[in-house]
């Protein structure tokens, strides 16, 4: 696996600890910029707790789908060694030159030997540890086909005839005599993202859990739906295997110190993880299922999660009860569960019943990863949880340590994606900057590649795999049904069903059996080629086929999935799909390549802290950066900040930056800068702006683009914001407190009101920030003056995290908060020169009006619509409803904008603080390294050509061609540089001589998709 | 016709701003001269305008000249002492420029040379009179020339925001009427009903009058006008008919061209100003059906 | 005529409407089984050709989803396909098919919903208008 | 270049109903570039009347060929390999091309797909028009390049008619007054007093007057 | 005196002369001729019949001449060179003349597209300057077009059109010119509702001369009514009625429309003769010839002098 061939010396390395989704994003973006990586994993299978979820919110995407593509990646990578079942014993040294003491325990199989047919599993499944565990305690049994490494491992205790166990396996790989091994690593840096484990809540009697079977964790209930999980997918009871009619979700189990052992901080992820499950089951079971969430307070405050929270109660009809369960109990003789709650403006206790419990369990630190913090000398806080950067939450207390995910904080999936691409850069530039590697080119590769077989001349010899995708595919059609249809259709030698093709063993066979079988084509019924094209195509070259010998009938996206409810009908469209793509394949022709020089020059538009961040990071790994701010100074937002919730100095920080910025070599800063222009392709485009006073116009060649844009503070014309001297939003509160202590001392009532302007009809995300804003404030005007009465009037306290923490302080400290909703807001009214404001108190019944010598209303923030809006139309990006740029997928690239070489951070993204944006930063540093790493970029093949002998030199395509490529050549025909074409296709659907073919797309290809299509029809 | 004729005989002129290269790169400014030949009167190019260091407008108006582009040349006090100034002056004329624009120059601290020193040897109304001496054979210490240049002179309007502000720049401008200025050139001009008085109070001062069009590139840009320079008449009402448009760069072009037009029987001539966007010209030209 | 399943074309843009199609997809967003997806890049890539050779070949509706206005990925793509739409919908009522069957339509790539929607109105329309002519005389 | 439109469906028809097979030819040469009988019209009509033809109930046989150019023999002399296997010809290029494959091939009816419309040039992508009606004499030397016969409602040779507005022909807002065009040349090139003269009658035999034209080189000719 | 023609008399003499208009009808009804003449009889000193007017098919206008010139008046025969080659026109001059007609005036005519038979062809084999030219070397010369003799030559009083108000506007005084350089003794100008552009166009004239080189006389038509206005106003190409006139017309209640259009036309040819150059006045009252009289009447243009 270790094949780089770069001079290595011994502390260049980075490890990595953890194969969650983390640690996986870490080693593969520092792969990609060219640095070798040690990837360590205690599990015998890296993935982490992603690989236990049924599908991910927002998007419900099928997690195993959106993972696998990564696990095998990490795999091909070779930059990356990857030691499973391996513990870190110690680490020893200092930033830029550790000895880690790693410790691989025996799997007691030959990893190179086994092919992972499963003949061990099925003779001794006791002793085999791979099972798709019945056991729904034990959800970290189960593994799943695309694991990585793909190979057994065995549980030798448990095995009583070794001799046996042995011979069962065909290919000679069991190796009883397996011994741990001890390694020592040397690296220069160290990212920790070994995860988090999750509150157990078997002490906590009067929830039942530990004797109820019905009662069950937010994972076990994932597991219970998982395709793969115990129950194959069928959403059961545990005590009887029946399907539940009412499904309870109880949060904040194990978090904000609720119950015995809970941490005392918000966990973050729970409340979007139990909307998920509850729309996912509403969606499967519609109207036959109930579905209720008791909560404390709704925190979905990540990017468009509101909106997520809308659709769950308008269009779900998921319930929501504003109430913490004090009781689960089953009463004798019923298999009924009882569940005891109050609700918050009654005293009256109230009891419903349920057929099963989900108990929404945060995020603790597991007793292993404290120790292994405790062998790095990491300060840990009061729960255990490395102390990190009031800035920068991935840099530790010890030099040359970074962390990410959930070891870090509790945290979603994208926010581990973007702390883990933090977290690689961070570590990336302890190597310093990139120098001249010479390499040595690869001659194997090279004659890899002279490898390709010449199959121009042969007839075409197709092979069709279909997989099944568990579940997604095979539980709704017979794929054998379809390998049969497949076999029958003209040319085609081999058909196959193939599991889960995008496992590695189903890589593996399809690759062995092109080369066995001399395919020339190749079809792949699965998935959408949107994401898995790429990896096909990989696999093809692998078996020395021109890649793009390859068609993919999306027979899950467009079948399976769209139709769930008739299985004939998708079965007969699945043959279709089938069969179209196989005429297609027949017509299709080895292409090469186009590849351009990359530009290492780097574009940040936005000078704030995000934007700076970004550009001294990339400009001291020696790019450089072009920095266009539009208004007349740099610092942006934070200008404005004084501390943050911590209390860490924003103004200091800024104000360092902002030096360091003006006086980096690398960096050119253009203030008062608009982008006007922009052209290009990926790896070179160029920018127009103005920039100035004088508004001097100038074009910038990059390689890579930033847009850290920023958003706008939110001034919504309500509760006499701008009227009345004495309502101020957060942020000019802020600044009165340190300004005019004084007067603060005065004051007797303060009224803080929050969702102001957010979560609205017009603008209905949630601003993310206010929360911790309020807090914040209402804590510094207490310590100015312990004698003020402040009011907090809020919807859902969303202080996630720590945060809450500070919240709790804040009650403790006397600060009252009350829920309104937004049926009865609060009134303000002037009077004098104070203002009254009246609230609803649930808990009394009744109107309270407060006279207040300050409001604070929180306004939050809102997209920069106009900068986003013209942004988007100079660069051709999408954008979300409510005006902030849309990342490529919300989940897996966070931070990475759907055309090459453009990247999102900071507020531009969404609401965000200011260690989230500097993380971000960091995050999009490490993706822009990515490309930046490389020489050159791929421009792929699909390019549009002409057959000069007959053009007619009509003009068609010069004149239409939307980026004017095509002209007519000294020979007299239109020619068309391969580089410059951008693949549209447009000239060839217009050319009237049919002189112009879109290599991928060509007319006969596309037609015999037609033809095939009504081939099946009519016949 | 001539710059210079067409001034004589109050036909409608335009005139359009073409910037030198900061650096050697010349194909730009010859492509976009170009494009314009034969379609507009002459081009003007500006000299380190703002306090840009780039090349000098003396180079690239022999370079315009030389592909038959009548141009007009930009020269100003900030950077050069009367010695240069009447040496450039006298250069220009040999190598076929015929029209110098005295403008005024902005101070240093916006420039990209921020810490380099303004000269300032003469003022504006200066430099015109000494253009003047030199057409009369004399330089400016009475040492007799070996052959007279000539020149048509034209002056800037220095930008305001208030009746009082352009009484000022009327006053100044008068100066250097009085001095040998033939034509004045506004500021930029966007809403052409709202500055029409202030283009009338212009015409009082006797010369004919151009006015700058100004190139709208997008939204931010008109916004930046709009926020910055307290002058600019760019109303409300156009910055909501530009963040409408489906295609701003297309709707910018339309406005300028639109406002050549609206300008046509007001003033004596416009100045396109496009800041970088010099291949567009030929676009607002379209538009305004020149 | 009440077993009418009609055999309906899309072609779809790779950066929008095909984009869009998954997300029906990871949605589960059912639409009518009788809609086949043939993918390009751009909507501007679909030939006059490939839409009259499908209905020759037996389609009973075809239709050609691009992005949304002013979205193309290849700036105007999407435009000129609307108006090749217009030119072949007039060339098909020559031929005696209802030029209803032909259509442009326009999404997002995250309009799944969108998407969902299109496929189900055009089945509904194709069916409400039967087999094409050209397919109904070829079966007879 | 030579523009051409094609000819409505119905009347392709009626053409070809007694046939069974046809040959459905294109010409690589101003038809292609006018879009109406390049390679890809050739596709879309024998689609068209294939469909068109089934509607009727029958089923023909297309084939589809394009020839570099039809209107020389050398060019149609490439049919002979194929053209045994047609009931008739259906040519897609100008008259000059319909004929000359009919005169190569006499038994077989060939008729054309297009109706030949006119020299013209490209205005823009997709709109061609008028600009020469081949009158043999050319007088564009005295019309500031712009031609009164080709671009004239009325063929004026001496100046606009009555009904010319704001640069328009009175017969429709879309063409231009070619007489507005000339003046506008002319003016342009100072040359005003040009107008003044009057064009004597136009001698018409080289424009047709005295039946078929024909140019001969006696130095090319064989 | 280049001819008999009473209208050239009536103009060598210096008065201001009249001509009228009849419309043949569409149909072999050769008392209409008779009865629409009648009105005029007195009136005017030539009356112009028109050639397929509109492009519309109607009584050939020589065999209306005929008509007219039986009832003892004076017609004026149109020729447009779109419905005939040169030979069929010289034919037509020469036998016009040889039955007593003497005044003639050559037309491009309407565009076909205009017309009841728009898919006709338009013939144009030699336009309205060198039909002037032909008529004009037919009577001075004694030559066909084609060169041959010509025994008997027609001494025809040739008459041309201008329109004042057709673009480009600089190019009409030179069109005029070109006219009377080709042969044409007298002028009909298009109906004239925009004086001051008229105006502005003889300015032009008189300056090159060339109203003393031949006779122009101004057209005026009568607005029958608010609908006519606005037809000629937008439908009528190169017509120049100013929105003054309209409104003026919209001013005014329906049944006094016509008297108003009356008095229009009077004023105007009462501005007219303020012009230099004006040597007299077409009045085109289509379908509408009893009018003439009253018009002629109120502009003081009658009685008409005897030559």
């Amino acid at each position: 696996m270790q094949n780089s061939n770069k001079t290595q010396t011994p502390n260049n390395k980075i490890l990595v600890v953890g194969g969650g989704l983390g640690g996986i994003r870490t080693a593969l973006d520092l792969a990609e910029a060219e640095k070798d990586v040690v990837l360590v994993d205690n599990d015998f299978t890296i993935g982490g707790l992603m690989t236990q979820l049924d599908r991910t919110f927002p998007t419900n995407n099928c997690d195993l789908c959106t993972i696998s593509p990564h696990l095998s990646e990490s795999n091909r990578q070779e930059h990356i060694e990857l030691m499973s079942m391996t513990s870190v014993e110690n680490i020893s040294g200092e930033k830029g030159n550790f000895t880690a003491s790693l410790r691989t325990a025996p799997r007691y199989i030959n990893l190179d030997k086994c092919t992972g047919c499963g003949e061990c599993y099925s003779a001794f499944p006791e002793c085999v540890r791979f099972t798709p565990g019945l056991d729904h305690r034990a959800p970290t049994c189960m593994r799943y086909p695309q694991a990585t490494p793909q190979a057994f491992s065995i549980d030798l205790k448990k095995c009583e005839d070794v001799q046996a166990l042995v011979k069962v396996c065909p290919a000679g790989a069991i190796n009883p005599d397996d011994m741990p091994i001890n390694r020592e690593v040397k690296c220069a840096s160290v990212v920790l993202s070994p995860g988090a484990s999750l509150f157990d809540p078997s002490h906590l009697d009067y929830l039942g859990y530990a004797n109820l079977p019905d009662v069950v964790t937010s994972l076990e209930f994932e597991r219970i739906l998982s395709a793969s999980g115990p129950t194959g997918g069928k959403l059961v009871r545990p005590s009887n295997g029946e399907q539940p009619k009412k499904v309870a979700w109880i949060q904040c189990i194990g978090s904000r110190g609720l119950q015995k052992g809970a941490g005392s901080y918000c966990s973050n992820a729970c409340c979007m993880f139990a909307l998920k499950e509850a729309i996912v089951t509403k969606e499967r079971f519609q109207e036959d299922i109930e579905t209720t969430i008791f909560y404390m307070d709704m925190r979905t405050f990540g990017k468009d999660y509101e909106l997520y929270l809308n659709r769950a109660k308008n269009e779900y009809g998921v319930r929501f009860i504003r109430s913490r369960p004090h009781s689960v109990l089953q009463p004798e003789g019923e298999t009924d569960l009882l569940l005891n709650y109050t609700l918050e403006d009654t005293t009256e206790p109230l009891q419903e019943k349920f057929d099963m419990v989900v108990l929404s369990t945060g995020f603790k630190t597991s007793e292993a990863t404290r120790e292994l913090a405790s062998k790095l000398g990491l300060e840990l806080n009061d729960n255990f949880f490395p102390v990190t950067d009031g800035f920068n939450p991935v840099v530790t207390s010890k030099k040359g340590v970074y962390v990410a995910g959930t070891f870090e904080s509790p945290k979603d999936i994208p926010e581990t994606m973007v702390q883990a691409s933090a977290a690689a850069f961070m570590a990336a530039s302890e190597l310093g900057p990139a120098t001249e590697t010479v390499v040595a080119e690869d001659e194997d590769e090279a004659a890899e590649e002279l490898l390709e077989r010449d199959v121009s001349l042969e007839e075409p010899k197709v092979g069709v795999f279909i997989c099944d995708c568990g579940e997604n595919i095979g539980g709704l059609v017979d794929v054998n049904t379809l390998v049969e249809h497949a076999a029958k259709l003209p040319y085609v030698a081999v058909a196959k069903a193939e599991g889960h093709g995008c496992s590695r063993i189903s890589m593996e066979n399809i690759r062995q059996t092109i080369e066995e079988e001399q395919l020339n084509r190749v079809v792949i019924g699965g998935c959408s080629p949107r994401t898995h094209q790429a990896k096909f195509e990989d696999l093809l070259q692998k078996a020395k086929l021109n890649k793009y010998l390859l068609e993919i009938a999306n027979i899950r996206d467009q079948a399976t999935w769209v139709h769930p409810n008739n299985p004939e009908k998708a079965t007969e469209k699945a043959k279709d799909l089938i069969q179209m793509s196989v005429g297609a394949v027949v017509k299709a022709q080895p292409l090469a390549e186009q590849s351009l020089p990359m530009n290492k020059n780097v574009l940040v538009v936005g000078g704030g802290v995000t934007g700076m961040t970004a550009a001294l990071n990339l400009a001291d790994q020696g790019f450089q950066i072009y920095l266009a701010e539009k208004s007349d100074k740099l610092g942006g937002m934070a200008n404005n900040l004084l501390k943050t919730l911590e209390g860490n100095d924003v103004q200091a920080f800024v104000g360092d930056m902002v030096d360091r910025v003006k006086n980096h070599e690398k960096i050119q800063v253009f203030t008062r800068a608009i982008i006007v222009d922009h052209s290009g392709m990926p790896g070179m485009f160029t920018t127009g702006m103005q920039s100035g006073k004088q508004m001097f116009y100038r074009q910038i060649e990059h390689g890579i683009t930033i847009l850290a844009t920023g958003a706008l503070s939110n001034r919504p014309k309500q509760y006499l914001l701008d009227e009345s001297s004495v309502v101020r939003t957060q942020l000019e509160t802020q600044r009165f407190i340190a300004d005019n202590p004084d007067q603060v001392k005065q004051w007797e009532n303060v009224v803080m009101i929050q969702c102001v302007g957010s979560r609205t009809q017009e603008n209905p995300n949630c601003s993310r920030i206010c929360c911790q804003n309020a807090v914040k404030n209402a804590l510094a005007i207490l310590d100015v003056n312990p004698e003020a009465r402040v009011f907090v009037l809020y919807r859902d306290m969303r202080t996630y995290g720590f945060q809450e923490n500070y919240y709790r302080l804040a009650r403790e400290k006397g600060v009252i908060f009350v829920r309104y909703t937004t049926d009865r807001p609060p009134v303000v009214e002037a009077e004098g020169d104070k203002v009254n404001v009246t609230y609803y108190d649930s808990i009394l019944s009744m109107n309270v009006s407060v006279t207040a010598d300050n409001l604070s209303l929180s306004t939050g923030l809102i997209a920069d619509t106009d900068s986003t809006e013209e942004l988007s139309m100079i660069f051709k990006l999408p954008r979300t409803a409510d005006g902030y740029f849309l990342e490529d997928h919300v989940k897996l690239r966070p931070v990475d904008m759907p055309v090459p070489g453009f990247f999102v951070a900071g507020t531009a993204h969404s609401p965000k603080l200011i260690r989230e944006s500097i993380t971000q930063a960091n995050a999009v540093s490490a993706r822009a390294h990515t490309m930046l790493a490389r020489d050159e970029i791929n421009l792929g093949a699909g390019i549009a050509k002409v057959d000069g002998t007959r053009c007619a030199a009509c003009l068609v395509c010069v004149r239409a061609c939307p980026f004017d490529i095509p002209f007519i050549n000294a020979e007299g025909y239109s020619e068309i540089d391969p580089a410059k074409c951008h693949g549209c296709g447009v000239c060839a659907s217009e050319c009237p001589a049919k002189a112009i073919q879109l290599m991928q797309f060509e007319d006969d290809r596309i037609l015999a998709k037609v033809e095939q299509l009504f081939e099946r029809v009519i016949a | 016709m001539s710059f210079q004729k067409r001034l004589a005989s109050h036909e409608f002129a335009v005139l359009a701003e073409i910037h030198t290269p900061k650096g050697i790169n010349i194909s730009r400014l010859i492509n976009d001269a170009r494009r314009l030949k034969g379609r507009i009167d002459a081009v003007i190019v500006p000299d380190m305008e703002n306090g840009i260091m780039r090349m000098s407008a003396l180079a690239g108006g022999v370079l315009l000249q030389q592909q038959g582009v009548e141009t007009i040349m930009h020269m100003y006090c900030r950077d050069r002492n009367r010695m240069a100034l009447q040496g450039d002056a006298l250069a220009a004329h040999v190598l076929g420029i015929q029209n110098i624009i005295v403008a005024d120059s902005a101070d240093m601290s916006e420039s990209d040379h921020s810490d380099a020193q303004a000269v300032s040897d003469l003022n504006e109304t200066d430099l015109i009179k000494a253009l003047k001496t030199l057409q009369k054979g004399k330089d400016l210490s009475g040492f007799d020339l070996d052959g007279a240049p000539d020149f048509t002179i034209g002056c800037t309007l220095a930008p305001f925001s208030s009746d009082q502000e352009l009484n000022q720049a009327l006053e100044q401008a008068r100066a250097k009427i009085e001095a040998g200025a033939r034509y004045i050139i506004t500021p930029p001009v966007f809403d052409i009903a709202s500055c029409l008085p202030a283009l009338e109070k212009i015409k009082t001062l006797g010369v004919p009058v151009i006015a700058t069009v100004f190139l709208l590139k997008s939204l931010a840009i008109a916004q930046y006008i709009a926020n910055s320079e307290p002058g600019a008449n760019i109303t409300d009402e156009l910055i909501r008919r530009i963040r409408k448009s489906s295609d701003r760069e297309q709707e910018g072009i339309a406005i300028a061209g639109e406002n050549i037009i609206a300008l046509k029987d007001k003033v004596q001539g416009v100045v396109i100003q496009t800041l970088g966007w010099e291949h567009k010209l030929p676009e607002i030209l379209d538009v305004a059906g020149i | 005529m009440e077993n009418f399943e009609p055999v309906i074309v899309a072609f779809c843009c790779h950066y929008c409407a095909y984009t869009a199609a998954d997300m029906a997809g990871s949605q589960r967003l059912p639409y009518p089984a009788n809609v086949k997806i043939i993918r390009v890049p751009c909507s501007g890539k679909v030939d006059a050709l490939h839409i009259v050779k499908a209905f020759e070949k037996g389609a009973d509706g075809v239709y050609v989803a691009g992005c949304l206005e002013g979205d193309c990925h290849f700036k105007n793509g999407n435009e000129r396909a609307a108006r090749r739409i217009d030119f072949v919908k007039k060339y098909l009522e020559e031929i005696g098919i209802e030029s209803e069957r032909l259509e442009m339509t326009t999404m997002s790539a995250g309009m799944g919903h969108r998407f969902a929607e299109v496929a189900t109105q055009m089945t509904e329309k194709i069916r409400a208008l039967g087999p094409s002519p050209v397919k109904a005389a070829q079966a007879a | 270049m030579i523009t051409a439109e094609r000819k409505p469906l119905e009347e392709l028809i009626e053409y070809i109903k007694p046939y069974k097979r046809i040959l459905l030819l294109g010409c690589n040469e101003c038809v292609t570039v006018c879009a109406a009988g390049g390679r890809k019209e050739v596709g879309l009509l024998a689609s068209g009347l294939q469909m068109a033809m089934l509607k009727n109930g029958k089923n023909i046989e297309i084939q589809q060929h394009t020839l570099e150019r039809q209107c020389d023999p050398e060019y149609v002399e490439e049919l002979v390999q194929m053209i045994d296997g047609a009931d008739a010809v259906m040519s897609m290029a100008c008259g000059c091309g319909v004929q000359q494959v009919a005169m190569r091939y006499k038994d077989k009816p060939v008729f054309p797909a297009v109706n030949t419309k006119f020299m013209g040039a490209s205005e823009r992508q997709g709109v061609w028009a008028e600009r020469c009606q081949g009158c043999g004499n050319c007088l564009l030397g005295a019309t500031g390049g712009i031609c009164p016969i080709a671009r004239c409602a009325k063929q004026l040779m001496n100046g606009p008619c009555g009904g010319s507005v704001t640069g328009h022909c009175e017969i429709s807002e879309d063409v231009d007054c070619a007489w507005q065009l000339i003046w506008d040349r002319l003016k342009a090139l100072g040359q005003t007093e040009r107008y003044l003269e009057i064009m004597p009658a136009k001698d018409w035999r080289p424009a047709g007057g005295s039946g078929p034209r024909k140019i001969i080189r006696e130095d090319l000719a064989e | 005196m280049k001819t008999e023609s009473k209208l050239e008399k009536v103009l060598k003499a210096g008065h201001l002369a009249v001509t009228g208009e009849c419309g043949p009808p569409r149909g072999a009804k050769p008392e209409e001729v008779i009865a629409k003449s009648k009105h005029l009889e007195g009136i005017v000193d030539a009356i112009n019949v028109t050639d397929n007017q509109t492009a519309m098919v109607r009584m050939s206008s020589l065999a209306a001449s005929v008509l007219i010139k039986q009832q003892g008046l004076n017609p004026l025969l149109q020729v447009t060179s779109r419905d005939r080659n040169r030979l069929a026109m010289q034919a037509d001059i020469i036998g016009a003349y040889s039955l007593g007609i003497d005044n003639m005036l050559c037309l491009s005519g309407d565009h076909t597209k205009f017309g009841d038979h728009p898919s006709a062809m338009n013939v144009h084999d030699i336009d309205s300057i060198q039909m002037i030219q032909m008529v004009k070397d037919m009577r001075d010369k004694g030559i066909f077009q084609g060169g041959a003799e010509l025994k008997g030559a027609p001494k025809m009083f040739i008459g041309a059109a201008a329109n004042p108000f057709a673009d480009p506007f600089e190019l009409r005084v030179m069109r005029l010119e070109k006219k009377i350089e080709a042969g044409a003794d007298f002028i009909q100008t298009q109906c004239i509702f925009n004086v001051d552009k008229f105006a502005t166009w003889m300015e032009g004239v008189c300056k090159r001369g060339l109203h003393k080189r031949c006779y122009i006389l101004a057209g005026v038509t009568p607005i029958k009514s608010l609908g006519a206005a606005k037809y000629m106003a937008n439908r009528v190409p190169g017509m120049d009625v100013p929105k003054e006139i309209v409104e003026r017309m919209a001013s005014v209640p329906k049944e006094k429309q016509a008297e108003e259009g009356v008095t229009i036309c009077v004023e105007t040819i009462e501005k007219l003769k303020q012009i230099e150059g004006v040597a007299g006045f077409h009045i085109m009252a289509i379908e509408w010839e009893e009018i003439v009289k009253e018009i002629c009447e109120r502009a003081g243009l009658l009685p008409r002098p005897q030559v």
